[in-house]
């Protein structure tokens, strides 16, 4: 059974069309790469899915249910997370307040003395015990990015979505995050990710898409997609295909 | 009637775009609400009352000496007072706080200057008020010359921003402030400059509101409302927005007064800015924030 | 709970101010409680989400208006009820129009919507009722005035207070730090900002309703006057609108120095008043309350260091 | 004008300094060193134009000639004592206003207060004057509920009429004027949406109509407005002979200079509060002679020429030829009726004030319930002066120019 399903979903800003019939499904506790070139629509798609833009046409579905002409908010509430390419943390709150924010506006919601425990778990989840009563403009970068993590993790998801959440951190940074993300994976959560880091891909994924150009260009087994030729020009251009 | 109804709305829509542009400049570039632009305007106003009165300096010389002396004021007041407020602030909303405060401190302070040296009382000169036919309608000479220097001044700060490197440096900055330096643009010195631009636009207007208003030193902010309106309706930054706000706020108090009733001019005026902005929240010309 | 006493114990002391204060401090008394409510109010709203609004006067005059239209026939209770509905139905409209706006947009689009609103009314009693101009003949004294501001000034805090604990205080910081953050985590903005917008509102108008007997006279140019929305805004910032006594603590010095220069410089007002607003946007950045703390924490830790 | 202003500044914190030493102290006779008067008027705001023409510096002058004289003398105290100012800015709002007479009753101290300007701060300040209780001059508020409100506030005098009088007075004018055949039948009135405009427009309205007039244009326009070409144009075309706005300053001043762009000359024009200013010949320029106006002055008068040399030297601006004269009027009133009294009993001052006959710069006055019932109504600009055309009560008005001069065109 699948948990999320597109069909034939298209996405134009006035002339230009950003994503163009894209249709895929992911299966209950996959991890699933989004990949492509700069400019090829992999945002775009998670911010439809997501709810944060509209879509043209066609059809997005969470558990057989139609979520693309819902808002944001009740998206949210049928289950879906994600972080954003650029971290969003809400710089006026504290770091716990940032974890409560989702806490307490998700559809089952937790809150007073209850919260508390929660955030701290949370917080220790993604490595950032101890720090709930800290600014969260204060953060480093990572620590930002693993705060936008308990955030998503806080509203409690059936299908996460990760938006380049690897990207510019550092080996050592970089094995914690791909460690992090496998313990969600084992908890059931469904993963769709969207990265250019190859090698958390390989690490991660069980499946990858890949969109050029707006237009899914192949779906398949990371392993086979990756090696696929069309892929690899896509994706880094003719000199190595 | 209606013909004439829509040539006497131009013209009037023309003063409003004209007090306006300044302010469009001021705060799409410089990114300060100046909530003392009324009041430069007033006292540009006072400088040709007195040029005019005094040393019987006919208005359109005394513009020559007003526009540049608004322009090197304006410049003072940002270099000393708004751009310390300028680089403290991290993001816009702070930024746009702080020049609340300041400006209509500043407001106060030229206010409370005019109130000293003129008194409260309204003070008033008559020039160009000589009638001009246009296609069978009479108008005011000398608002038919503010509707001609808003198209000229319109005109000429068009071509200047689209056609001259520094217009591309202003709209850089009025673009993308951020990533301005990126392309090594001094973004302080564009910023300075386009608020005593702004400034000078303000003096504009006031020499010329000055001869067929009746002025005093406490109405500066009844300019401001006025230009603020005509701005955010036009799309804040927006040259040619802010022209079409104007004519449009004349148009439709001309056309209230002339066919429905003239006790409803102002509420019709606010309610075509309001339903403007209910339909378009960036304002008629304004890019959308997303 | 000790602050709950101590709250209840100032409330107590300051309700019996009018026992012993002349005519003139029961006016500051007035003046200040005023205010301070609708600096209070406005800050429940704008301080979190950063939504400037200019509206304050349009709420506060609608208030002042039912009263003296309803004065008459109905009895004074029913008379503020009847304000509150005004101010809520209002708020609701205005809040529904203004949901797409941020930024400048919206401080332009609130005061043009309060100049509106007067030029409504006063195109209704001009034309309507043909007179402009009402009276207010009520059987309500000075001190009446102050204890029913002091009852609202003590209810809009407590409901800032709750609102600074409850979820839908919480709601409001993540909008105003960024909404679309806020509604992927699952906040019903819309309804969050009605809310609040709307609680602000009918606070700000029941303030003019409770005001309008004092002044006997009432007409559009005297409670529709822009310069107090500018006042409230200036207030609150000044104290810092994200703390409970943040925009009272602005209100009560602001409101006294106006007096004091009023009353000494008559004749120079404005100048020094302006050069004050610049002075203090420069020294005091980020509003009384913060520079208190922060010379506070300078003051500790220079006392914590050997 | 700037070393009078810092002068009132000095007398203003040199008094509020005393007052704070003496607050609390009884104010003994032989204490005394000077009579306090009080007063909150707007210098800043919407009003401070029109109380900078009409209300501060009248109460300027007074002190000064007060103290010029010496001072004012007390009899039954057997001293003479000098005026002592303490003033507030009340920034044209009403609860400043409200609450700057509480504090000049009840913190100051002051003997009298005087009122601040214009009709809305007349009237919202009425119960406060009432509750200290100190007489009320409103020198500057026109009113049609001025008998209802002495009946509600005893010691308030209402020295400017209501619409009214100065409705019918103009009407009464217009109606000879049609009986000679100098005018037709056609009026067109233009009122400002404010106070004083509907006030005036809702007694005018009916009583245009009542004299048979045909009234072809009654609206009224909003507060602020700038342009009137819409109005000039649309009247214009309606051939009346007559058109009268009940208009205030800024605007009068529009409407004058766009009748004349427009060559719009009525044999009558007639406008609102502003006509009398001493402004309105530099406004209007040669085309000032003829114009009609609310207010006016008895062009006859040597008091009240001299009294216009002293304001103008004073203040370095002439008084307004309706409301200054009668500013100056009500202080002469409660000077001579302290006088009379011989001691500053407010209750006492109070009732000379209402029974008594003053002698001023608009001649001999006693007021009729409260109320300064001899007033120009309806003047014109003839040979440079606003001279009164209608008077409510005696004669020697000048007649009236109709029809006035035709415009001139601007150079």
């Amino acid at each position: 059974m699948s948990l999320l399903s597109l069909r034939g979903v298209t996405k134009s800003f006035g002339g230009l069309t950003a994503v163009n019939g894209l249709s895929f499904d992911l299966i209950a506790g996959e991890t699933v790469g989004l990949l492509g070139p700069n400019g090829s629509g992999k945002t775009t798609a998670l911010n439809l899915i997501s709810g944060y833009l509209p879509v043209s046409d066609g059809i997005i579905a969470l558990s057989g249910e139609t979520i693309s002409t819902i808002g944001p908010e009740r998206i949210a509430h049928r289950g879906v997370a994600r972080t954003f390419q650029l971290v969003r943390a809400l710089p006026s709150l504290s770091v716990g307040e940032n974890v409560l924010a989702a806490l307490a506006f998700r559809k089952a919601p937790v809150w007073g003395r209850q919260a508390e425990s929660h955030i701290e778990r949370l917080l220790a989840d993604v490595g950032l015990a101890g720090r709930a009563a800290q600014p969260a403009d204060s953060l480093t970068y990572i620590d930002l990015k693993r705060m936008e993590l308990a955030r998503a993790l806080a509203s409690d998801p059936q299908l996460l979505l990760l938006d380049e959440w690897l990207a510019g951190l550092n080996p050592t940074e970089l094995r914690a995050g791909i460690a992090l993300i496998t313990s969600l994976r084992q908890r059931g959560i469904t993963i769709l990710l969207v990265e250019h880091v190859m090698d958390a891909v390989r690490a991660l994924c069980t499946r990858c898409i890949v969109m050029n150009a707006g237009s899914k260009i192949a779906d398949g087994p990371t392993a086979e997609v990756l090696a696929d030729a069309e892929v690899i020009r896509a994706y880094l251009g003719d000199d190595h295909a | 009637m209606l013909l004439s109804a829509i040539l006497t709305g131009l013209v009037l829509g023309g003063t409003y775009a004209l007090v306006a542009m300044g302010l469009t400049l001021q705060y799409g570039v410089a990114r300060i609400m100046n909530l003392a632009y009324g009041d430069v305007i007033i006292a540009a106003s006072f400088g040709a009352f007195v040029l005019f009165t005094a040393l019987g300096i006919n208005p359109l010389l005394g513009m020559l000496v007003v526009i540049p002396a608004g322009f090197v004021l304006s410049w003072l007041i940002y270099a000393v007072m708004l751009q310390p407020l300028a680089r403290r602030s991290r993001d816009r909303g702070r930024l746009e706080g702080d020049s609340i405060l300041a400006t209509f401190g500043l407001l106060f302070v030229i206010q409370g200057v005019a109130l000293v040296i003129f008194g409260a009382g309204f003070q008033s000169y008559s020039f160009l008020a000589v009638p001009v036919d246009i296609l069978g309608t009479t108008i005011a000479a000398n608002r038919l010359l503010a509707f001609v220097l808003a198209v000229v001044f319109g005109l000429g700060l068009w071509l200047m921003l689209t056609r001259t490197r520094f217009g591309t440096v202003i709209r850089a900055v009025a673009a993308n402030p951020a990533s301005a330096p990126l392309v090594g643009i001094n973004v302080d010195s564009a910023a300075r400059f386009a608020f005593a631009l702004g400034g000078a636009l303000a003096a504009a207007g006031g020499v010329v509101v000055s001869m067929y208003l009746t002025f005093s030193a406490t109405m500066g902010v009844i300019f401001t409302m006025k230009a603020l309106i005509v701005v955010i309706m036009g799309g804040v930054g927006n040259l040619m927005g802010a022209l079409a706000a104007g004519l449009i706020l004349g148009l439709v108090e001309t056309l209230v007064a002339s066919f429905i009733d003239p006790g409803l001019t102002l509420a019709a005026t606010y309610l075509i800015f309001l339903a403007v902005l209910v339909i378009r929240p960036q304002g008629l010309f304004g890019k959308a924030a997303r | 709970m000790m602050k709950l006493l101590a709250a209840l114990v100032a409330l107590a002391a300051l309700a019996f101010v009018p026992a012993f204060a002349g005519p003139y401090p029961l006016g500051l008394g007035i003046g200040i409680l005023g205010y301070g409510v609708l600096a209070t109010a406005w800050a429940m709203f704008s301080g979190p989400t950063r939504y400037i609004s200019l509206a304050t006067v349009a709420f506060f005059g609608l208030g002042a208006y039912t009263v003296a239209v309803l004065a008459d026939v109905l009895p004074y209770p029913l008379v503020l009820l009847v304000a509150a509905l005004v101010g809520l139905v209002v708020a609701l409209i205005v809040g529904l129009a203004t949901l797409r706006l941020a930024g400048i947009y919206f401080v332009i689009f609130t005061f043009g919507l309060t100049e509106l609103v007067r030029q409504l009314v006063t195109y209704y009693e001009v034309n309507v009722t043909r007179t402009l101009g009402r009276y207010v003949f009520l059987p309500i004294g000075p001190e009446h005035i102050y204890w029913q501001l002091l009852a609202l000034l003590a209810a809009t805090l407590a409901i800032a207070f709750w609102v600074s604990r409850s979820r839908i205080g919480l709601a409001l910081r993540v909008i105003g730090d960024d909404p679309d953050v806020a509604s992927h985590l699952g906040v019903r903005i819309t309804r969050t900002k009605l809310t609040l917008f709307s609680i602000s509102c009918v606070i700000m108008t029941l303030a003019g309703a409770i005001q309008a007997p004092r002044w006997t006279y009432i007409e559009p140019s005297i409670v529709f006057n822009p310069t107090t929305s500018f006042l409230v805004v200036i207030m609150a910032l000044l104290g810092g609108p994200n703390r409970l006594f943040g925009p009272l603590l602005g209100a009560i010095p602001l409101f006294l120095l106006f007096e004091w220069l009023s009353a000494n410089f008559p004749n120079h007002y404005s100048i020094i008043l302006g050069l004050l607003f610049i002075a203090i946007v420069f020294v005091l950045p980020n509003g009384v309350l913060a520079a208190g703390d922060s010379l506070w924490s300078r003051l500790t830790r220079k006392a914590v260091r050997p | 004008m700037t070393t009078l202003r810092r002068r009132t500044v000095l007398q203003g914190m040199g008094v509020s300094a005393l007052a704070t030493a003496l607050a609390g102290l009884p104010v003994l006779a032989q204490d005394r060193t000077a009579i306090r008067i009080g007063y909150a008027v707007p210098k800043t705001g919407a009003n401070a134009a029109g109380a900078g023409i009409s209300t501060i510096p009248n109460y300027l002058l007074w002190v000064d000639d007060v103290n010029k004289a010496g001072g004012l003398e007390l009899s039954k105290l057997g001293v003479t004592l000098p005026l002592e100012v303490v003033e507030y800015d009340d920034r044209s709002t009403t609860e400043e206003l409200v609450r700057a007479i509480e504090r000049l009753a009840t913190q100051d101290n002051v003997d009298f207060i005087l009122p601040s300007w214009g009709t809305g701060p007349n009237l919202a300040s009425g119960p406060t004057f009432d509750r200290f209780g100190y007489p009320q001059l409103a020198a500057t508020a026109v009113t049609d509920m001025a008998p209802d409100l002495v009946q509600r506030w005893k010691h308030s005098f209402w020295m400017l009429g209501g619409g009214h009088d100065y409705a019918n007075a103009l009407v009464a004018l217009l109606v000879k004027q049609r009986e000679a055949g100098a005018i037709n039948n056609k009026v067109a009135i233009a009122s400002v949406a404010d106070g004083f405009g509907i006030d005036l427009s809702k007694a005018a309205t009916p009583a245009f109509t009542e004299a048979g007039f045909e009234l072809v244009y009654d609206k009224t326009y909003p507060l602020g407005t700038s342009d009137f070409a819409p109005i000039i144009n649309e009247v214009s075309g309606l051939g009346v002979d007559t058109f009268v706005a009940f208009s205030y300053p800024p605007d009068t001043f529009a409407l004058t200079q766009q009748a004349v762009v427009a060559n719009f000359s009525p044999k009558v024009f007639y406008l609102g509060v502003g006509t009398a200013f001493p402004i309105y010949p530099n406004v209007a320029g040669p085309n000032h002679d003829g114009v009609m106006g609310v207010g006016g002055i008895d062009p006859d008068s040597e008091a009240l020429a001299a009294y216009f040399e002293r304001h103008t030297a004073l203040n370095g601006q002439a008084p307004d030829s309706w409301a200054s004269a009668i500013t100056y009027a009500s202080l002469e009133i409660l000077q001579q009726a302290i006088e009379r009294v011989g001691d500053l009993d407010r209750e006492a001052v109070a009732n000379e004030i209402s029974t008594g006959e003053f002698d001023t710069v608009i001649g001999k006055v006693k007021l009729v319930d409260n109320q300064l019932r001899a007033l120009w109504t309806v003047g014109q600009w003839q040979g440079g002066k606003f001279v009164g055309l209608a008077h409510t009560e005696r004669d020697g008005a000048r007649d009236p120019v109709v029809p006035k001069p035709a415009w001139v065109p601007a150079a």
